[in-house]
């Protein structure tokens, strides 16, 4: 099962090298990285300084969810791989966060399977951050539009 | 029953896990969010507003009227940042 | 301008760091890497067995085009970098052929743009692959889904 | 005025590039198309579907009836097939 949740950092080419690696029936490979930015989103005009992240998770339910979403996926796409890296713990701006890689024959599908997986991710998986500013530590707000994102895949099929 | 608080939950209530024995009216998971308001100001505070508490039951997510059992784990936490 | 038409391969991992390499702002990096497939995609049931795959560019003109596309999807999209990375010449099932990359604040832009870039590819791109099958070598045909896809582009703003 | 043919018009035609001096009355593309048939069963044979074939001058896609100047580089070629 290719789900992993870590503190440690990763090697995306080496991942995504894996996951086609040894079937030549795949046609294409989506991903998304996505990484530390160094500014909050604040609403209106820009954000404050963000030196650090945290990311806590509750243990268990993290592997038990994100193994629930890949079979989603799975059934939903047709996907001959699927690859959800995610970290937790303190990281700093341009540090990777989450890796998600969808596999298949078919271009379309994997790049939809790709960003529902992140649209999920960014709603469901129990993950929280933490950022560190100039104000302090803060807790980030879940942002509307993310549960917007995540709602349309529940009218579309696939 | 053990409850576990993420998050800014964990923070304003001061800690991360803990084993409750809620009374036997205590049926429902928003029975308990209503029953952990009333063990004191900082549970009060923490669990003030429900439209951001999420409650996990044996790590499912479930709505307020999911009907608890003893042995649960049940986990408060607040919209996920996640991704 | 990050666009590159070459015999060798690529470095998925290392051209990926470096997109977001040193621009803290970028929230995440959408990708695709494109591999050559063992079977040809017949209509019907499946297809033939492809034992390499080449890949004929005109030079100039791929270049031009690519570097047009990509001032488009840099004007449609907010993004803070974008990267086209496609092989030419003969190929093996599993090898990597093509790899396209937007790297961007939001998600929805950074994967909107990256799957137009590879909708645009299949389309415009002059590039032409001849399969390698056991009844010998054949060009492969252009499909009418492509055409689909890449005119979906014109009917949505982004 | 300098032609280049790619992929499976290439090879039917048999040459990747030359260099031609079409009459005066071959203004445009389609018109170059026509006189390219004329000039042999090889030609005749790969400009035959005319839907099948694309045209580029001077690198940038162009359609039929597009006016060509003396100094052009026209290229012919089937649906692109990369990515």
């Amino acid at each position: 099962m290719a789900i992993r949740v870590q503190a440690e950092d990763f090697d995306v080419g080496a991942e995504l090298a894996a996951l086609s690696d040894g079937n030549p029936s795949i046609g294409g490979v989506a991903s998304f990285v996505g990484l530390v930015r160094d500014m909050s989103k604040g609403d209106g005009a820009g954000g404050d300084a963000v030196s650090a992240l945290t990311l806590e998770h509750y243990p268990g339910m993290t592997e038990r969810q994100l193994a629930a979403i890949e079979a989603e996926v799975r059934a939903r796409w047709p996907l001959d791989a699927v690859l959800i890296i995610h970290r937790h713990g303190r990281l700093l701006p341009g540090d990777r966060i989450v890796l998600a890689a969808c596999a298949s024959a078919h271009r379309a599908a994997a790049f939809e399977a790709c960003w529902f997986l992140m649209d999920w991710l960014k709603t469901k998986a129990p993950f929280w951050k933490q950022e560190e500013t100039p104000d302090g530590a803060r807790w980030v707000e879940a942002k509307e539009e993310d549960e917007h994102a995540a709602d349309r895949w529940r009218q579309q099929a696939p | 029953m053990r409850i576990l608080y993420f998050a800014w939950l964990r923070a304003k209530i001061g800690t991360a896990e803990e084993e409750v024995a809620p009374p036997a009216e205590v049926a429902t998971t928003g029975d308990l969010i209503t029953w952990l308001q009333s063990r004191g100001p900082a549970y009060a505070d923490a669990l003030a507003n429900r439209a951001v508490v999420k409650v996990a039951v044996n790590q499912d997510y479930v709505g307020m009227d999911h009907p608890l059992a003893p042995g649960d784990e049940v986990a408060l936490f607040p919209p996920v940042t996640g991704g």
